[in-house]
This record gives structure tokens, C-alpha cells and sequence, in this order.
């Protein structure tokens, strides 16, 4: 059995030699050779996916812990760092170094010829083993060092190309947002040490907690302070996850490479904050009002993003969106407690999204970096690998029958129906006593409506980029070719993952290992809280609602896209008018909500207070200069002419003694 | 032995340094980058060594008061780490300055060398007048330092930081001989017992005084005049030795001499933790608007130094080991940012930021040490930076939530601004054209990268750091025990002379006593009327030495 | 008796060459009478009981200083001075300002019990080297202070050698351009 | 008529006083230099006829004094002769009013 330690030390060993690398050859003019660094670069993610496979297989029942040396050590504080090996961490890790190895070997072809190639492959690995140490850890602050740890290598590969400011920008703006975030967990922490000492932010130690507090029936005394803690988490998943109010990064996080897009923004980076919610599940399962802050968020998100990625014309901004909106779903399996299922869309949805960003990566590629899709089209015969991935990758999404978001969106909409128990409270109106109004029927139903506008945008996105004709200029028709093999491999087998990754857990037929594996994590949890809808209705009818939603919307999408003219892309790719109100909307809150105020803040201590507070110093000082030149003055030009008038001031000093007899 | 030499040897090497040759900066920079090495290597000697005491020497007596002045040396975990800043950072400016001031080298090194001993001594000092002595001390080399090798501005910078420093410290000094007259020696304990014994009206202007000289050395909000323009216009090395080590002294002296003197109400507590934090908040903000480098890099140093001295105020348990951390982490990336800010300005020839850029394409590795040495800045847990930050909020937390809140805060200001001075000078395109000049030095980069490897090693780590701090058993030392037992015995005789008192003090100091243990014992021993006094000083000395 | 003679003798000797120097015209005639001055003062050291005084005083100053002083008149040739009155309003204002001020100071002297001590010790040679240079009787503090006045006079010289070498540096640059 | 000790304190003001007349009221500064040993030698007789009223030992400290001021006005006169020297070259003149670069 190896090493828990092992896994994330082998991206770790990767950053270093390939930063090395990226060092020494960057005076050279030419750079280092490719397939060596590109080697490199995909051995060690798939070392750790081997590691981690290995583990997998041999897994006892209740995981692997181990405790490698202690972290921080001081009065009132002490942390180990330590790993833990369970059903939640073994499915994450797998998908993270699997589908990480797979990008990997994309980017080798994606980032050919790029100056910053072992640079490239050194931010990749560092961030694998970020997100490693994220999944892997046994208490909160090691997860927290990962979490800033993917943070921080987002926010370096987003300005990847840092010549280009507007990167850098989207850059810091990733990184600021997500601190604000990562503040709240930090927050959050140090409620749960007031609750528990520093030992509770161990997960066992926590779990082993939250049980204690149920056996003994002190829900109601800890609830307040664990709420608080509660909120402050899921404000750090906002950030993570790009909920509402701290999604604006995402979209702008395309400026990065496009594997970075799908490794980071959509397959593993983002789905960090389910995973936080679902790690720490035992706790949320005791706060009702944080759950159902996080459907509402979860519901508003996921709604607000679809549509917003009605409005995009750039490839990867749909994505985007799409991506925030997937997440809004699997925050509201988290809200109703289905971790489980909130954990399987986030597997099936990482294969599907990176597919599909993959696909869109092999297209800018084709097209010489083109991303308005307003200048694609008909690239089905040109390009008929990559189409076929992204249409695999798009049924899938849409949750067509069979396919794998087909079933883990259908788990979480039945669930949401099943386990949502919200309601408006009763309350008396004209002396009718109205009695408590159950709310989850409007959550399926926002849920569903999602699902049809999910089917709308990504059927403009496949019919626009892959349908009718070429709509970009001649001259660039010529140039379109077929990504390379090493491109279209890892495609290939993420169109795999995107369709049968769903026979996981296919409720319907009876497959349920998913659900197994994640039992002994997170079903204490979900056991807490008991369902809202009792009767037992028969899943087939939510199948069918959510198959008919999927065909609903891509029939709107063939009838609104497939005939109609596309307007002719003028310039900027970014949406006009109202659409760019609802697109922007976060953004322009964020604006006057933090950004003004900071700014007026700090030109109010840089203009007025510091420059009164200068003007205040300075005034002593000339005050002083000014009694100092006005006893100067008293001094005559002539030696002497001071020397006898000293002599006059030891006579009146003289007379002084004198009279008083020397007694003063 | 070694806190003599750590403190009388860089006076000797700076009066070496004056024997070399002006003209050959080459040979003078090696002797001066090997006596830095041995400074160093001395200072980590002295970090593994532990606690100790060198012999109270008396050194001389003011007139008007009632014990002599004694040079004595001492040192904690605290002070062994401040030294090995003060020793370490210097070395690196001695390293970094062979580009930056070639042309007199030489004055350069004997300034730095005066100035690392000046604080040595005054991190190392257990006497009030010696630290007063060397306090004042460290002000004249870096004055000397700031109007021979600044830019532009420097004489002007080069007033502003004396004038402004020594006229704050000067209350300090009359407050000190003041307390010299109350007190029966100029050491920590008797000058705890004396301010007991005084009314709280008069405790509370000495206060003032000594407060008013830390607060102007941190330097926190409203006393912060001096500091932009002085690391603006110092040479970039010795801005990273006054950030990293001399700015330090002023939280040390909040931590060393003013929490055990004096009985502080609640009141000056919270009031002392809220300037701090307002401190913290105003740096950043400050930060954020800063067009200049290293005025930027200043004001975020103000930033830290603030959250630092919040954390010395919030008194609680985990607090010195929480400042401490945050200190060195503070101390070495800060220094290592100013030492990059000196290279960039070396090789663009300006540090307007709007006038900097594109470094990444024109200087890859000049550009990674800068993004990762701004990473370190920004708290990345994993790096020292962030055990630090995470231990003074959880510090913080004892005070209650919106403490911590605002302080968190800075942290989100901190990384905005860390990530704009990031991008204006390395990402995007050069703004301007210009004459490339002398590019990062291959030792230069080296000892840079070892500073970022030290905090990430220190981030991962922080034992190194916090070991320090625990002391060994007192009672297991059998010196020690046999020194109670003497005491026990001579306690139903008469009471003790001023001297023996003196004595059995420095015994015990030296068998490893803390000063809170010894002034009890002390106050035992003497079974006079102040006992009272004593046991409400041990009250308030308990806190910091608790935390120790 | 005999001896307020010998003191009136020297003391009217000692003032009378004084006041030689406050009116005497060139320096060379007042370092002269100073010189008169200082050997009589010795006599008065003798007087009262401190010959090694007496002597020292001789051969430091009526010797070395003054022999310094003649020397450095004649090299500067300070008759050139014969142009600038001697007195002026200064003076006017000064001559009357010490006056007032000496009676002041004499009147307080007057009132004041003073009175020789029998028991008082003749300052003899051994007796002077004794109490600087016996360590053990004394204490180190004499000899340690002797030891510093030797630093001091070779640093003096020293610093005379380097004054009286090179010319001040800016007085020097505008003369040199005035010749120009 | 014995010798008194406040004869010789007087002898002392007397000459101290007329030291000081010339220290000051004469321009030449070869004259302020001689004025100012003038009043040296007044303050070390003063001394010496003050260690005289003392007994036994205290007396010597009077004694021994003197010698160290007789030093010092030495090198203060050694310093003091070659700072002359160096002004009298760059100014042409003894006069002390003439000397005023100190004048801030």
C-alpha cells in the first residue's frame, strides 16, 4: 500500500523540475524541447492517477487516515497535516488527476509553440497538487491550503498570457473575488475553533461532534454559532463555486488557456465548494436556514446563469455560464441534502464540461483563435471528430436520455422535489387561516425551467458552430483543420466519460454504486433530515419531465437558430443592450457595492486624511524652523559683541544670587 | 559570549570595513559579504542556542538615581529572531548593494555594519538604558545611509526620518530617567515594581511616553509621516533592512518593555488594538492608491506592522507566538520585495508604476522571483506569511468577532493591491522605452530565492519559529533550584542589601528565570512593604510572559 | 609677614604685566610682558606651598605656550595689524561691563569665611606623583585621567599639523578665480 | 598681617578680569588667545589658593587639578594657534571681527 503522501507529491516533484526548467531555459532563445517537458508534464499527473486508482481498489470500509508531521503548533491552535482517504475524497481524487492527465495531454498540443510551455505545465501541476491536497486533506485548514492553493494557480493561469493586460485583469479580479470568499471560510473556521478548539476542524473530530451533539440533544445550543459558521463556509464556496454574489470571476476567467478553462473553471477548481458542502454535510444537515440559503442562492444562480448564457456569443463565455449554472444545480442538491447526488453531477458534469471546452478549445484552435460564434459555423465536415465529441458532450448536458447528465439531473431535481422543505410560513389573511405554503414544487419547477433554457443555449451553441455555413472570411475558411491526435485522444475518451459516466448510479435500472461509496461520508447527513413528500411517487415520472424539458428546449433551439440569420458580428463579442444588463448584473452590484466604496475610502485617506495629517507635521516643524530662525537672529554677526553680552547676563545672574543670599 | 559578539562585533567589522580600499568596491564587498554570513550564521547559532544571559556589567551611573546602569545582554525566543533578521537581511543588502552602490561601497558597508549592530543591541538589551541607548543609535547610520545613497529626495528624507524618529522617542527618555529615579536599577523588574508603586495619573503619562516612541518606530496611524518617503528614497537595501528588522523594533518594544511595565487598563487595550487594526486598514488603503514602488510596498509594510501590533494588543494566550511569526514572515518578505523593487528601479531607472512593466518577457528571472516573492506578500497558506496572518486573527478572535472581521478585511485589501504592484511591473508591455541597466546578479537571485524558500519553509513548518519560544522547565534547571534554596534560607535573616538583591537577580536571570519569576522572588526576598505592588506587577507582567 | 610681602611683590607684578597686555600695541610685546605674568604667577604657586606647580606652570606655559605663541607671531608677522584701533565700542561697553561684574563677584568673595588650613599638605613632587600615578592609594581615576590628557595633546598636534597644512577649501577656489 | 586666603581669590578676580578685558574688547586674536590664557592661569591660581583652605589630603586635589588644566590649555592652545594660522592665510588679517563664516 503506498503513501497517502505520495499522491500529491508526485504533481508537487512535477511543478518543481518543470519550473526548473521553465527557469533555466528561459534565457535561451529557443526554449526547451516540447516532448521532453510534455512528457514530464503528463507523467506525473498520471503517476498520481495511477497512485490514486490503486488506492481505490484497496480501500477498506472506513478509508485510509494518516498524519504526516504537525502543521501549527501554538497555544490554543495546533494542526496536524494529514490525509484522508475515503468514498468522497477517492471519487474526486479520481476524477481530478484522471480527468487533470487527460488536459494535460490535450495541452501538449493546445500550448504548441507557446514561449511559456514548461511554465504552462508547471502552474498545471502545481495546481493538481492543490486541488489534491484540497480533496485529500483531513481537516479544514489543510483543505483551506489547497483552496487558496487552486485559487492562486487560477488566478496565474488565467493571466497566463500576461502580456495582454485585460488577462491580467481578469486575473485579479479572480483572485479578489475569491479572497473575499476565502475570507469567509477563514471566518468560518475560527467560529467552529470558538465551538470546539482547534481539534474540530479535523473532519472525524467534527463528525464525531456533530453526532455527540445530536445524541445529547443539544441541537438547539450550538445551532446559532454553527450557523454563523454555516454562512461564512458557504460565502467561501460562493467565491470557489461562482454563486451569487461572487460569480463574476468566472466568466472573465476565459481569458485563460482553454485546457485551463476545462480543468479548472468547469471540471475540478469550481466543483471545490460541493465538495466543501458535502464534506462537511454533518454540519449543514443541523442548520435548516443556511440550507435554504443555499437553494435559494443555488436556484437564483443557476436560473440567472442560463439565461445570461442565452445573451453570450463567445464560445467560452457559454461555456461559462453554463458552468455557473450547472454549479447553481448541484448547490441545490446540496441545500436539500442530497450531497450524494450534489457529488455525482459534479463527476458526470466534470466529463461533459470538459469535453465540451475541450471541443470548443479544438475549434479556436481550427480557427486561429476565433471565438465569436457569430464567425463559425459548419464545421461539422471540417472538423467531424471534435463536432462528434461536443455533441456526445451536449446530449449529455441537456440530459438527454441515456446519457450522463441525463442522470444525475434527474437525481437532483427529484430530490429537490422530494427533500425540499421549504415553505412560507401561515399566516392569517381577512381571518382565513392560510396554512404554511410548501415551496418545493417552485424549486422543481425553476429547476425544470433551467434544464429547458440549459437545452435552448446549447443548442444555439452546437447549431451555430457545427450547423449551417461558414459565416467567418475566406482566406480563414481555408486554414480549418482537424485538431491533432494527442488533442482529439483525451476528447475522445471525456466523450466517453460524458456518456457513460451516468451508469454510475443509474437509479433507474437499478445501478447504485455510486450512492454506495458515498454512503458511509455523507449518510449520517442526508439520514438527518427527512424528506419533505412522504408518498412515494414513482421516479419515472421525473425522468419523463426531465427528458421532456431537454426535447422541449432543443426544439426551441432548432426552430429560434437553425433557420434564422445571424446577425453579422460587428467588433466586440460581448453582449449589447439589455442582454449585456442581465450579463453584467453582478458585475455593476459588485461595482457599487465594494469596488466605489473602497475607492472613495481610499481616496479619502490618501487626498484628506494623510495630506492633513502631512500639513499637521509639517506646521510643528515649521514652527519650529520659525522659533529657531527668531532666537538665530538674537545672535549678533560679531564674536565679541556676544560675549559681552554674556558677560551682562552673568552680572544680572550675579545680582540674582547675590540678593536672593544664594538660597534660589 | 555570542550575544557580545552579536552585538560589539559588527562595530568591529564597520571600523575593519573603514581599513579597506575605497576604490576596490570588488575585494571590500567579499570581506563585508563574509562578515555578513558570519553575523548570520552567529544569529541562527544564538536562534538553536535557547535562552541566555551574558553577565550584568555595571557600566555606568546617572546621576540622581539610585541602581547603576548595567550592560547586560539577554535573549529570548523573541529576540533571537529579530536579531536573525536584523543579521540576515543585512547580509543580503550587503549582497544586493555590490550593483546598486558601487561607487562607494565601502561607506556603504560601514553604515550597514553600524546599523546591524545598533540593532542587535537593541533587540538583545535587558537593561531599559542600554535598549534606550541602542534604540536611539540605530536612527544615526541609517540617517547617515539615507542621505549618502538615497535618490532624489534624500536629504530631505534623510531630516524627516531622524528628526521625526528621535523626537519621538525623545518623551521615552525623559520618561525613562524619571523611572530611574523611582527605581532601584535600570533592569525590566525593578522598573515594573517602581511603576507600580506610582500613582495611575503618572503611569499613565509614562505610558504615553514610551507608547509615543514605538508608535513612531512601527510606525502606526497617526505617526506614520516619515515612513513613505523614507523607504522611497533609501537605496532598496537598506529600505528592506529598516521594513524587515528596524520597524520591527518598534513592536518589540511594545511586546518586551511596555506590557510588562505597565498595569494597562482595558481601555488602552482595546484603544491600542483598534489603532493597530485602523492601522492595517489605512495601509492598505493607502497601498492601493500608492503611484511610487515602494511607497506602495511601504504603506502595505505599514499594513503588517499594524495587524501585528492589533495581535500584541489582543493579549491573548497564542499572541506572541502569533506576532512573532508574523514578524519574521513580514520581515523577510517585505525585505525580499524591496530588494526586487531595487533591482527593478536599477534596471528601468524609475519606480513610478505607470512608468514600469513588461519585466516578464524582457527578465523571466528576475519576473518569477518578484511573482513569487508578491505571492508570499499576499498570505498564501503555505507560505510563512499565512501561519502568521491565521495565528494574530485567531489572536484576534479572543476580542471577539468584528476584530477579526476587519482584519480579514486588510486581507482582501492586501491582495488587491499586492496583485496591482504585481501587474504594473511585470505583466503587460514595457510603458516606456529605456536603457536596460544592470540585471539581476546571479547571487543577488540567489539569496532572494533563499529568503522565499526560508518563508515557505516557515509556512510549512512554523516550529522552527514557535519552538523558539517555549522554555525549557525553569525548576528542572538544578542551578536554579539551588539558588531558591539559598534564597529560602536567607529569607528569615535580615533583609538584603540593594547589591545582594542585584545579584541573586542576575543568578537567577542567568539560571533561566523568567523576569516575572525573578521579580517575585525578588519581592520575596525583600519582604518589605511593596510586596503588594509586586504581586499586582506580576499580574500584568503574567500575560506576556505567559504567552512565552 | 614676610610672606604677604613676597605676594604683594609678585601679585603687583602679575597684574601690572597684565594689564601690559591689554595695552600693549603689537602681540609681541604682550606675549612678552604674559610671559611676565605667568612667571610671577609661578612664584605665587611657590608661595603657597605648590612648587612642583610653580614649576609646571613655568615650563608648560611660560615656556612651551608662550614660546609657541611668540613663534607663530612672528611667522604671521601680526604687526600688520597696526591699522585697527586697539579699542572700540565693544571695548567702551565691555571694560565697565567686567568691572561691575569682578566687584560683584569680589564683594560675594569678601563675605564669604575663607581661611588657610593649617593642616593643609605642600604640594612637593613626590607628593604630586604620588596621588597621580600611586594607583593602589589613589584609585586609577588620576592615571587613567593622565593617560587620556596625553591622547589628547598628540591628537591636538595632530590636528594642528592637518589644520595648518591645507587652506580652506572654498575661500581657497574664490581667490584662485580671482586671480584669474 | 598674615598672608590671607582671600588675598589671593582677589589677585585671582583681578586677573581673570583683566583677562577677560582682553579676551574680548581687543580685536587682534592674538590678543583675544593670550586673554583667554590670562583668565586660565587666573582660575588655576584660584584653585590652588582654594585647595589650601582644605585639609590633609583634599588639599592635593586643588593641587593636582591645575595640572591637568594646564595641559588642556595646552592643546587648546596648539589647536587653537593653528586654526589662527589657517585663517590669517585665507583672510589676510588678524582681526576677529573679519572672521564671521560661522554666522548662520
Amino acid at each position: 500500500m503506498i503513501s497517502l503522501g505520495l499522491i500529491p507529491l508526485f504533481p508537487l516533484l512535477g511543478c518543481i523540475i518543470l519550473g526548473a526548467i521553465a527557469v533555466i531555459s528561459s534565457g535561451s532563445k529557443k526554449g526547451p524541447a516540447e516532448g521532453f517537458v510534455g512528457t514530464l508534464a503528463v507523467l506525473f499527473p498520471a503517476l498520481s492517477f495511477a497512485g490514486v486508482a490503486l488506492l481505490s481498489f484497496n480501500m477498506p470500509e472506513g478509508g485510509i487516515r494518516e498524519t504526516l508531521c504537525n502543521w501549527i503548533d501554538i497555544p490554543m491552535f495546533r494542526v496536524d497535516i494529514g490525509f484522508l482517504f475515503d468514498g468522497l475524497s477517492r471519487i474526486m481524487l479520481l476524477f481530478v488527476t484522471g480527468i487533470g492527465s487527460l488536459i494535460a495531454l490535450y495541452s501538449i498540443g493546445y500550448m504548441h509553440g507557446d514561449r511559456g510551455f514548461a511554465r504552462y505545465f508547471a502552474y498545471i501541476n502545481l495546481f493538481l497538487f492543490s486541488m489534491i491536497v484540497l480533496v485529500l486533506s483531513d481537516n479544514l485548514l489543510l483543505t483551506f491550503l489547497g483552496w487558496e492553493g487552486v485559487g492562486l494557480c487560477s488566478y496565474l493561469l488565467i493571466g497566463f498570457w500576461n502580456k495582454d493586460l485585460k488577462n491580467c485583469q481578469a486575473a485579479n479580479k479572480a483572485f479578489i473575488v475569491n479572497r473575499v470568499g476565502d475570507i469567509g471560510f477563514l471566518l468560518g473556521m475560527l467560529f467552529l475553533v470558538t465551538v470546539g478548539g482547534s481539534a474540530i476542524l479535523n473532519y472525524d473530530v467534527l463528525s464525531n461532534f456533530i453526532s455527540m451533539v445530536i445524541n445529547g440533544n443539544h441541537v438547539e445550543i450550538v445551532v446559532p454559532v454553527l450557523s454563523v459558521a454555516g454562512i461564512l463556509f458557504f460565502i467561501g464556496c460562493t467565491g470557489k463555486s461562482a454563486q451569487i454574489p461572487l460569480l463574476t470571476w468566472l466568466p472573465d476567467a476565459m481569458a485563460g488557456p482553454t485546457p485551463v478553462s476545462a480543468l479548472i473553471h468547469a471540471a475540478t477548481m469550481v466543483t471545490s465548494g460541493v465538495y466543501l458542502l458535502a464534506r462537511l454535510g454533518s454540519m449543514f444537515a443541523l442548520l435548516p436556514v443556511v440550507l435554504d440559503i443555499i437553494v435559494v442562492v443555488g436556484m437564483l444562480t443557476a436560473f440567472w446563469a442560463a439565461v445570461a448564457g442565452l445573451f453570450q456569443n463567445d464560445i467560452k463565455k457559454v461555456l461559462a455560464y453554463s458552468t455557473i449554472s450547472q454549479l447553481g444545480y448541484m448547490f441545490m442538491a446540496s441545500g436539500v441534502c442530497a450531497f450524494d447526488a450534489s457529488i455525482f453531477h459534479v463527476f458526470t458534469h466534470a466529463f461533459f464540461k470538459a469535453a465540451l471546452f475541450l471541443g470548443a478549445g479544438a475549434v479556436i484552435h481550427a480557427l486561429a483563435g476565433e471565438q465569436d460564434m457569430r464567425k463559425m459555423g459548419g464545421l461539422l465536415k471540417k472538423t467531424p471528430v471534435t463536432a462528434c465529441v461536443m455533441i456526445f458532450a451536449f446530449l449529455a448536458i441537456v440530459g438527454f436520455p441515456g446519457f450522463a447528465g441525463f442522470w444525475s439531473k434527474d437525481l437532483i431535481l427529484e430530490r429537490l422535489f422530494m427533500n425540499c422543505s421549504m415553505f412560507i410560513p401561515g399566516f392569517t389573511i381577512f381571518g382565513h387561516e392560510v396554512p404554511n405554503i410548501p415551496l418545493n414544487g417552485v424549486v422543481y419547477a425553476v429547476g425544470l425551467a433551467t434544464a429547458v433554457i440549459t437545452a435552448v443555449y446549447m443548442g444555439r451553441l452546437i447549431i451555430l458552430t457545427f450547423f449551417g455555413s461558414y459565416r467567418g472570411s475566406k482566406e480563414s475558411e481555408e486554414h480549418i483543420h482537424e485538431a491533432p491526435a494527442v488533442m482529439l485522444i483525451p476528447m475522445v475518451i471525456l466523450a466517453f466519460g460524458a456518456v457513460f459516466a451516468g451508469y454510475l448510479w443509474a437509479d433507474s435500472i437499478g445501478i447504485k454504486f455510486f450512492a454506495e461509496t458515498l454512503a458511509p461520508v455523507v449518510g449520517a447527513a442526508q439520514a438527518y433530515n427527512t424528506p419533505a413528500v412522504t408518498a412515494h411517487l414513482n421516479p419515472v415520472v421525473f425522468a419523463v419531465l426531465g427528458t421532456v424539458a431537454a426535447l422541449l428546449g432543443m426544439f426551441i433551439a432548432y426552430k429560434i437558430y437553425a433557420k434564422a440569420r445571424i446577425p453579422a458580428a460587428k467588433g466586440s463579442s460581448a453582449p449589447e443592450g439589455g442582454k449585456a444588463t442581465w450579463t453584467f448584473l453582478f458585475d455593476s452590484i459588485h461595482k457599487y457595492v465594494g469596488i466605489i466604496p473602497v475607492n472613495v475610502l481610499a481616496w479619502i485617506c490618501d487626498v484628506v486624511v494623510d495630506k492633513v495629517l502631512a500639513a499637521a507635521q509639517w506646521t510643528l516643524g515649521a514652527i519650529a524652523t520659525i522659533l529657531g530662525d527668531g532666537v538665530a537672529s538674537f545672535q549678533v554677526r560679531k564674536v565679541r559683541v556676544q560675549i559681552a553680552l554674556s558677560i551682562l547676563g552673568l552680572i544680572a545672574l550675579m545680582v540674582v544670587v547675590l540678593l536672593t543670599g544664594g538660597t534660589l | 559570549m555570542l550575544l557580545h559578539l552579536l552585538v560589539l562585533a559588527p562595530f568591529v567589522a564597520a571600523i575593519l570595513m573603514v581599513m579597506t580600499s575605497k576604490e576596490d568596491a570588488k575585494s571590500s564587498s567579499r570581506l563585508a559579504i563574509l562578515m555578513g554570513i558570519g553575523f548570520t550564521a552567529m544569529s541562527v547559532a544564538l536562534i538553536a542556542g535557547g535562552s541566555v544571559s551574558t553577565e550584568a556589567i555595571e557600566w555606568f551611573q546617572i546621576p540622581g538615581c539610585k541602581g547603576p546602569v548595567y550592560y547586560y545582554l539577554t535573549s529570548h525566543g523573541l529576540a533571537s529572531w529579530m536579531v536573525f533578521l536584523s543579521s540576515g537581511l543585512s547580509l543580503v543588502a550587503l549582497i544586493s548593494a555590490r550593483g546598486i552602490t558601487c561607487r562607494s561601497y565601502r561607506n556603504f558597508a560601514i553604515g550597514i555594519f553600524s546599523l546591524m549592530g545598533a540593532m542587535n543591541g537593541t533587540f538583545l538589551a535587558a537593561d531599559a538604558v542600554l535598549f534606550f541607548f541602542f534604540f536611539e543609535a540605530m536612527v544615526i547610520p541609517a540617517a547617515v545611509l539615507i542621505a549618502g545613497f538615497g535618490g532624489k529626495d534624500r536629504m530631505k528624507a534623510a531630516m524627516t526620518f531622524a528628526i521625526y524618529t528621535l523626537v519621538g522617542s525623545a518623551p521615552m527618555m525623559v520618561a525613562l530617567w524619571y523611572v530611574l529615579t523611582v527605581a532601584d536599577n535600570s533592569m525590566l523588574i525593578s522598573f515594573a515594581v517602581a511603576v507600580q508603586g506610582l500613582p495611575e495619573g503618572t503611569q499613565n503619562v509614562l505610558l504615553g511616553c514610551f507608547m509615543l516612541a514605538f508608535l513612531v518606530k512601527t510606525p502606526i496611524f497617526p505617526f506614520h509621516g516619515w515612513q513613505a518617503i523614507t523607504y522611497a528614497e533609501a537605496p532598496a537595501p537598506l529600505s528592506a533592512i529598516l521594513t524587515g528588522a528596524m520597524s520591527k523594533a518598534g513592536v518589540f518594544g511594545f511586546i518586551v518593555w511596555v506590557l510588562p511595565i505597565f498595569p494597562l487598563s482595558m481601555n488602552a487595550v482595546s484603544g491600542m488594538m483598534w489603532l493597530g487594526l485602523f492601522t492595517a486598514v489605512y495601509g492598505a488603503l493607502m497601498a492601493l492608491r500608492a503611484t511610487d514602488g515602494k511607497k506602495l510596498l511601504a504603506f502595505s509594510s505599514m499594513g503588517h506592522l499594524g495587524l501585528a501590533v492589533a495581535g500584541v494588543f489582543s493579549l491573548s494566550e497564542a499572541m506572541l507566538p502569533a506576532v512573532l511569526v508574523l514578524l519574521v514572515a513580514h520581515g523577510i518578505s517585505a525585505g525580499a520585495q524591496f530588494y526586487l523593487m531595487g533591482i527593478a528601479e536599477r534596471m528601468t531607472g524609475t519606480r513610478e508604476l505607470d512608468q514600469l512593466g513588461g519585466l516578464s518577457s524582457k527578465n523571466p528571472v528576475f519576473s518569477t522571483l518578484f511573482g513569487f516573492a508578491g505571492v508570499m506578500a499576499l498570505a498564501v497558506p503555505g507560505t510563512a506569511g499565512f501561519v502568521g496572518e491565521f495565528s494574530v486573527l485567531l489572536a484576534l478572535w479572543d476580542m471577539g468577532p468584528l476584530p477579526a472581521l476587519v482584519a480579514g478585511f486588510t486581507l482582501i485589501l492586501s491582495a488587491a493591491y499586492m496583485l496591482r504592484f504585481i501587474q504594473k511591473v511585470i505583466f503587460g508591455k514595457a510603458a516606456r522605452e529605456y536603457e536596460e541597466g544592470r540585471r539581476t546578479s546571479p547571487l543577488e537571485g540567489f539569496s532572494i530565492a533563499v529568503m522565499l524558500v526560508l518563508l515557505l519553509v516557515f509556512g510549512f513548518h512554523p516550529a522552527f519559529i514557535t519552538n523558539s519560544l517555549v522554555e525549557p522547565e525553569a525548576t528542572e534547571n538544578p542551578a536554579a533550584a539551588q539558588v531558591l534554596n539559598n534564597a529560602a534560607l536567607n529569607n528569615g535573616e535580615a533583609p538584603m542589601t540593594e547589591e545582594e538583591i542585584h545579584q541573586l537577580d542576575s543568578t537567577l536571570a542567568a539560571a533561566g528565570f523568567k523576569d516575572d519569576e525573578r521579580a517575585s522572588i525578588i519581592a520575596q526576598m525583600k519582604g518589605d512593604n511593596s510586596s503588594e505592588a509586586v504581586t499586582k506587577s506580576e499580574n500584568s507582567v503574567k500575560e506576556t510572559s505567559d504567552a512565552e | 609677614m614676610l610672606a604677604l610681602i613676597y605676594f604683594i611683590v609678585l601679585a603687583v607684578i602679575a597684574v601690572g604685566s597684565a594689564v601690559c597686555v591689554l595695552l600693549s600695541r603689537h602681540p609681541l610685546y604682550g606675549a612678552l610682558s604674559l610671559v611676565v605674568s605667568m612667571v610671577s604667577l609661578a612664584g605665587i604657586y611657590g608661595l603657597l606651598g605648590s612648587p612642583f606647580l610653580g614649576v609646571v606652570q613655568i615650563m608648560v606655559y611660560a615656556g612651551a605656550i608662550m614660546m609657541l605663541l611668540t613663534f607663530v607671531i612672528m611667522v604671521l608677522n601680526g604687526a600688520r595689524d597696526s591699522h585697527t584701533p586697539m579699542f572700540d565700542k565693544v571695548s567702551l561697553f565691555v571694560i565697565p561691563a567686567v568691572i561691575v561684574l569682578a566687584g560683584l563677584v569680589g564683594f560675594a568673595l569678601v563675605r564669604s569665611p575663607i581661611a588657610f588650613d593649617a593642616a593643609t599638605i605642600r604640594g612637593s613632587v613626590a607628593i604630586t606623583s604620588k596621588t597621580l600615578f600611586d594607583v593602589a592609594q589613589t584609585g586609577p581615576g588620576y592615571f587613567v585621567l593622565f593617560e587620556v590628557l596625553g591622547v589628547l595633546l598628540l591628537s591636538a598636534m595632530g590636528a594642528a599639523v592637518l589644520l595648518a597644512k591645507k587652506r580652506l577649501g572654498s575661500v581657497d577656489s574664490e581667490k584662485t578665480e580671482d586671480k584669474h | 598681617m598674615e598672608l590671607q586666603a582671600i588675598y589671593v581669590q582677589i589677585l585671582a578676580l583681578v586677573i581673570f578680569a583683566i583677562g577677560l578685558i582682553v579676551a574680548v574688547s581687543r580685536r587682534n586674536v592674538f590678543f583675544v588667545l593670550m586673554g583667554v590664557e590670562l583668565a586660565l592661569n587666573a582660575v588655576n591660581l584660584s584653585f590652588v589658593g582654594f585647595a589650601k583652605t582644605l585639609p590633609n589630603d583634599m588639599s592635593i586635589v586643588g593641587q593636582v587639578v591645575p595640572l591637568f588644566s594646564i595641559a588642556v590649555a595646552a592643546a587648546e592652545a596648539c589647536v587653537g594657534l593653528a586654526m589662527v594660522i589657517l585663517i590669517f592665510r585665507n583672510r589676510e588679517s588678524v582681526d576677529a571681527d573679519t572672521y564671521s563664516n560661522m554666522k548662520g
